[in-house]
């Protein structure tokens, strides 16, 4: 096939090719066991998604709950008790953060996409990656085994110690589901690694990667080198419950504070793991929809890589008040100011992308302009948190509870929608409702500041978090909060709703609707099983747009005869 | 074209997807060998081992820094004796395990099933001397949360909890790699590891290897303090 | 520009030093953010597909990218200094600091002072530098008292320092940071700063309740 | 097939390194096994003796002299393609940054 971009939207000549798509083509299995035993990386991209939204679901009602509390100030009890509280906030943070944005866009999307975007059949290791699913799935299930044990876990998603080490409930379950999910993030990662170093097609250079792969390929690489801090520090937390070692216990002369490096040892950098591929996924929706090349491809390439790197050196500033010495603030306070660079520099490309494009506002892009607000807004309290002087007062306040869910939801999450707009035309073959989806994003929107933004007033004001009750001075945005939490449910069920509809009844599509020029819009939609009938011969950078290059001859994408 | 050694060639991509290159279409997935690549995604996992001990090593430095006088005490109750048996024994099994990969590359089936069946012994020897270690140090009354330890000075306190913790998962880790090795000799034996494709093989001895460097590490960390 | 200062009144130099420097990044954010948005929006109009229907390849621009990553650079670094300048201000212990312990257990403070007295209440004097030396015998608090900007976890075994400079008299807020259990937002106490004769009659027989809101309101009392 | 065509069309970039089948000979493996016994040896001999502060030191340069050992000829990183060692180098370095800001807190604790 030539290449879509220069005859957008004509999918006929995909259709007339009896090739079956991955979701026909069930293999050797029937039924279920041709998803759960499939070694397809689409089909286990599907099997991420159906189980991280899932558990998204179930966040998001934990969260709900949460703002409900926030119905009247004060101890009264009325909706949940103090314990009840510790649990919800507890579970919202453990099931968002491990079961759904740390798996989240790799897992799914990248799956699904990442052996299309560089021409190859499948990931390096197919059987690993199914196996990679199913650790997910024990993790999360022993996760919520904790339901069933002592009590639920009510030690904030951090375990700090030695609070986790006291503690009564049924921390050791929580956290060994958690060591399991680890496991999972790191063979995800190796797999992609090794999937970018040797199975690009050919002509397929470094430098001709989609930046979607470039995003995945910085963000393995953190999944790999940083998750085993991570579980060697849980498995720290196990061992001192079951057999009170006293490798963090004050009263055995073990350094509390040295857990919090060790656990931000891993969780700075996680962070990147939750927002570099979204960025990713912003550079492809942008470069798509301006219909011309990204502007700086190389430094955004390069600033995804950076951001990985000196992700690693800021995990210190979480501690700025746990009495680290002046030296470690001075160096942890300059080097977050630092890792903002990358990320702005990103922010100005995207922009600059849009100068003299031909701007399709379909609603993946709407998404992208609501990520790059939210983001900025994210992005810029993060400055304030990174200073000295106002992380002291603003640090474990409502403040910071608003900086990470503009960053994480209204970042991550919200481009992380975008994606689905913008590939599920790709992944099923058929379209959702535009106008619906619209409507959505703009519900979304609203819902999505009147329920954060108030929390940085309520920081700046000095309301802790992880409070069930708070003083009536706090309850004017409380409550604007609260029903910004309603808006925000109702909005995600009609988008949700939306795409599931689009899904199964929506209108067939072509293999390119949007007019994108990564090699997945060269093959139809849904895809085949084996991807590619021939492996394409890749001549050109990703975004190349010969319609907005009228001085570049045009030429055909060369196909292996 | 910057093709950086360790990344596929093409004529590597066109042995290994030979469907990609013919044009046949196939309703399963077929999965053909790329040595490098498994090797590859060997040495990343072998890299995330590095980096689980590495946090174990943090936490070891961290308290030595703040306790060097308990823990210098601490070290001169571990035994010597049975750390060095124990370094001899992980290095000889290193050599019989690159021994028997060099057998099975020059096609010596019986010789390279001698040598991993030595190395599954050493290893079997490593436990059986962590084993008495292990037991004549409870006996002594040593061990997490004993009234012996909790009496001493907070920094052998740690000193213990981390030794029974890192020596614990590196013996975890011995018997891991023991399976894995007596997985290969039934493959071995059953030529499904041959002189043509023995990368199983190969990927196994690395992570055997990985196993010996840590304790090469361990080593001086809790049987060499004086 | 008091927005700030109309969410939280600040009570002391230093809150207004922190102040400052909220009021200098969120100025600087304000501004870029309209900036980046502003320019987003004026491309989206600009050139939207109808009015603009042939995109135009630009693969980048050399002097512009460097300008954007040496500004940012640049600013980020005046920021990172007057955070940290205004900080370390308040990690210097002077010579005429009086030491108070302050003990965090789950879900209550309590506060000694140099002449064995305890109280639930944190009673200080104006005008001289106070040295909290903090101290859990649990799990991990955290002082915060958020008219003073000023907060500083408590942790178990170790003793960590908090610099309090009280200025003026008044009642304020102490809440508990970071997450210790069950009733961790009911951990709340009073600081109270007193006159200085009122505070040493304070610290030598106590004072009843009426004496102490006499203090604050500033009535004389007997 | 096409693959002699693609073989032919790209023959500049295909080097014929392929993987490393090089037979390393048994006897440099067993001169390696000794240096690592002799090392061990060494150093259980030096923590006999006082060297005080720089006994950690030395046991540790030892122990790194054998890992390099073991890694370079038992786990044939020597002979492997230069991507493995930049990977090794990847890890290394973030260990080293993870100790050294760690300890950028704790050394200036006392």
């Amino acid at each position: 096939m030539a290449n879509p971009a220069m005859e957008p939207g004509n999918g006929a000549g995909a259709e007339a090719v009896p090739v079956h798509s991955f979701l026909e083509n069930t293999g050797k299995h029937k039924g279920i066991f041709a998803w759960i035993l499939s070694t397809d990386h689409k089909r286990i991209g599907i099997l991420y998604m159906i189980s991280i939204f899932s558990f998204f679901a179930v966040g998001v009602c934990l969260g709900f709950l949460m703002r409900l509390e926030m119905l009247v100030p004060g101890p009264t009890g009325k909706i949940f008790n103090a314990q009840e509280y510790n649990a919800l906030f507890t579970l919202h943070g453990v099931i968002m953060m491990f079961l759904f944005v740390i798996p989240g866009i790799p897992a799914t999307l990248g799956n699904f996409f990442l052996p299309i975007q560089i021409g190859a059949k499948d990931v390096a290791f197919p059987r690993i990656n199914l196996l990679s699913w199913y650790l997910y799935i024990t993790g999360a299930i022993i996760i919520l085994l904790s339901l069933f044990g002592n009590g639920l876990p009510d030690t904030g998603w951090t375990f700090y110690v030695p609070y986790s080490i006291r503690t009564g409930t049924d921390v050791t379950m929580a956290v060994f589901g958690v060591f399991i999910l680890g496991f999972s993030s790191i063979l995800t990662g190796l797999n992609f690694l090794t999937t970018i170093h040797r199975l690009r097609a050919p002509g397929m250079t470094w430098f001709r990667m989609p930046l979607f792969v470039w995003a995945l390929y910085a963000t393995a690489w953190i999944q790999v080198i940083a998750t085993p801090v991570l579980a060697i520090t849980l498995l720290l937390i196990m061992v001192e419950r079951l057999f009170h070692v006293g490798i963090f216990n004050p009263v055995l002369g073990g350094d509390p504070v040295l857990y919090q490096h060790l656990f931000w040892i891993y969780s700075h950098p996680a962070v990147y793991i939750m927002i570099l591929p979204p960025m990713g996924v912003v550079s492809e929706i942008v470069a798509t929809f301006s219909h011309r090349t990204v502007f700086g491809y190389k430094m955004i390439a390069m600033s995804s890589l950076a951001i990985a790197f000196i992700g690693y050196l800021v995990w210190g500033h979480h501690m700025f008040v746990a009495g680290e010495t002046q030296t470690a603030q001075f160096f942890f306070s300059l080097l977050t100011f630092l890792v903002a660079v990358p990320s702005a520099i990103k922010v100005f490309n995207w922009v600059a992308t849009m100068y003299k494009g031909s701007l399709d506002l379909q609603p993946p892009f709407l998404f992208l302009l609501a990520f790059i607000m939210l983001f900025c807004i994210g992005g810029m309290s993060g400055l304030v948190l990174g200073s000295l002087a106002t992380d002291v007062h603003l640090t474990g306040t409502y403040f910071v509870v608003a900086h990470f869910h503009y960053i994480i939801f209204g970042g991550a999450i919200f481009i992380f929608f975008g994606a689905l707009h913008y590939w599920l035309p790709k992944m099923f073959g058929r379209m959702y409702n535009k106008k619906v989806a619209d409507w959505a994003l703009g519900i979304l929107f609203v819902g999505f500041n009147m329920l954060y933004f108030p929390m940085f007033i309520l920081g700046y004001e000095g309301m802790p978090r992880r409070y069930f009750a708070y003083l009536p001075k706090y309850e004017t945005l409380q409550h604007i909060s609260m029903v910004g939490s309603w808006v925000l449910i109702t909005g995600l069920i009609i988008m949700f709703w939306n795409l599931l509809h689009g899904i199964f009844k929506g209108e067939r599509c072509g293999p390119n609707p949007w007019g994108g020029t990564t090699l997945e819009w060269t093959i139809p939609s849904p895809p085949p099983t084996e991807n590619f009938e021939t492996i394409p011969i890749v001549t050109h950078e990703p975004y190349y747009h010969p319609e907005a290059d009228p001085e570049i001859q045009r030429e055909p994408v060369p196909v292996a005869k | 074209m910057n093709q950086k050694s360790g990344d596929r060639t093409l004529s590597e991509i066109a042995e290994t997807n030979p469907g990609a290159v013919s044009g046949e279409h196939e309703s399963e997935h077929v999965h053909h060998k790329d040595v490098v690549g498994a090797k590859m995604g060997m040495w990343l996992f072998l890299l995330t081992e590095l980096l689980l001990f590495t946090g174990l090593f943090l936490v070891y430095a961290v308290y030595r820094y703040y306790y060097t006088k308990d823990f210098q005490l601490a070290g001169y109750d571990t035994h010597i004796l049975f750390g060095t048996v124990n370094t001899m024994i992980l290095i000889t099994s290193s050599l019989t395990m690159v021994l028997s990969i060099a057998a099975i590359q020059r096609g010596k089936k019986w010789l390279c099933v001698t040598f991993l069946s030595s190395t599954i012994g050493l290893a079997l020897a490593f436990l059986v001397v962590k084993y008495v270690e292990w037991s004549t140090e409870i006996h002594a009354g040593i061990y997490p949360g004993s009234p012996t330890l909790l009496n001493k000075p907070d920094g052998v306190v740690l000193f213990y909890g981390l030794y029974y913790m890192m020596t614990g998962l590196h013996a975890l880790h011995v018997i891991a790699g023991m399976s894995i090795l007596v997985v290969m000799l039934i493959f071995v034996l059953r030529d499904k590891i041959t002189q043509e494709d023995h990368t199983k093989l190969e990927n196994a001895g690395l992570y055997w290897h990985l196993v010996d460097i840590i304790w090469i590490f361990l080593f001086p960390l809790f049987y060499l303090i004086n | 520009m008091s927005l700030l200062a109309s969410l939280l009144p600040s009570v002391l130099h230093h809150a207004a030093a922190t102040d400052d420097v909220a009021r200098f990044i969120i100025g600087w954010d304000i501004f870029l953010f309209v900036a980046i948005v502003g320019t987003m929006f004026f491309f989206v109009f600009k050139y939207n597909k109808k009015r603009h229907p042939r995109a135009v390849n630009i693969h980048g621009n050399a002097v512009l990218e460097t300008l954007w990553t040496v500004f940012p650079v640049a600013l980020v670094l005046v920021m990172f200094y007057l955070g940290w300048s205004a900080y370390i201000q308040t990690r210097v212990v002077p010579k005429s600091a009086m030491d108070v312990k302050v003990i965090a257990r789950q879900w209550e403070w309590s506060f000694q002072y140099m002449n064995g007295k305890t109280a639930d209440t944190l009673f200080l004097p104006q005008g001289r530098p106070v040295k909290c030396l903090l101290t859990s015998v649990d799990v991990i608090h955290g002082f915060y008292i958020p008219a003073f900007r000023e907060k500083n976890d408590v942790i178990p075994g170790r003793v960590r320092y908090l610099m309090l400079y009280p200025e003026h008299v008044g009642n304020y807020e102490i809440t508990c940071s970071q997450y210790c259990g069950l009733d961790h937002a009911l951990m709340m106490t009073r600081l109270i700063v007193l006159p200085k004769e009122k505070f040493d009659q304070w610290l030598k027989s106590g004072l009843t309740g009426e004496q102490i809101s006499d203090a604050l309101t500033g009535r004389v009392g007997t | 097939m096409s693959l002699s065509v693609w073989e032919s069309e790209h023959q500049a970039e295909t080097q014929h390194k392929e993987y490393h089948e090089e037979h390393v000979s048994y006897s440099l493996y067993i001169l390696i096994w000794a240096a690592l016994m002799a090392l061990t040896a060494a150093t259980a001999v030096i923590a006999g003796i006082n060297l005080a502060a720089l006994t950690l030191v030395v046991a540790l340069l030892i122990a790194l002299t054998k890992a390099s050992l073991v890694v370079n000829y038992f786990m044939h990183v020597r002979f492997e393609d230069r991507i493995f060692k930049i990977f090794f180098a990847i890890a290394g370095f973030t260990i080293f940054v993870i100790f050294v800001l760690t300890f950028s807190d704790v050394y200036f604790r006392r």
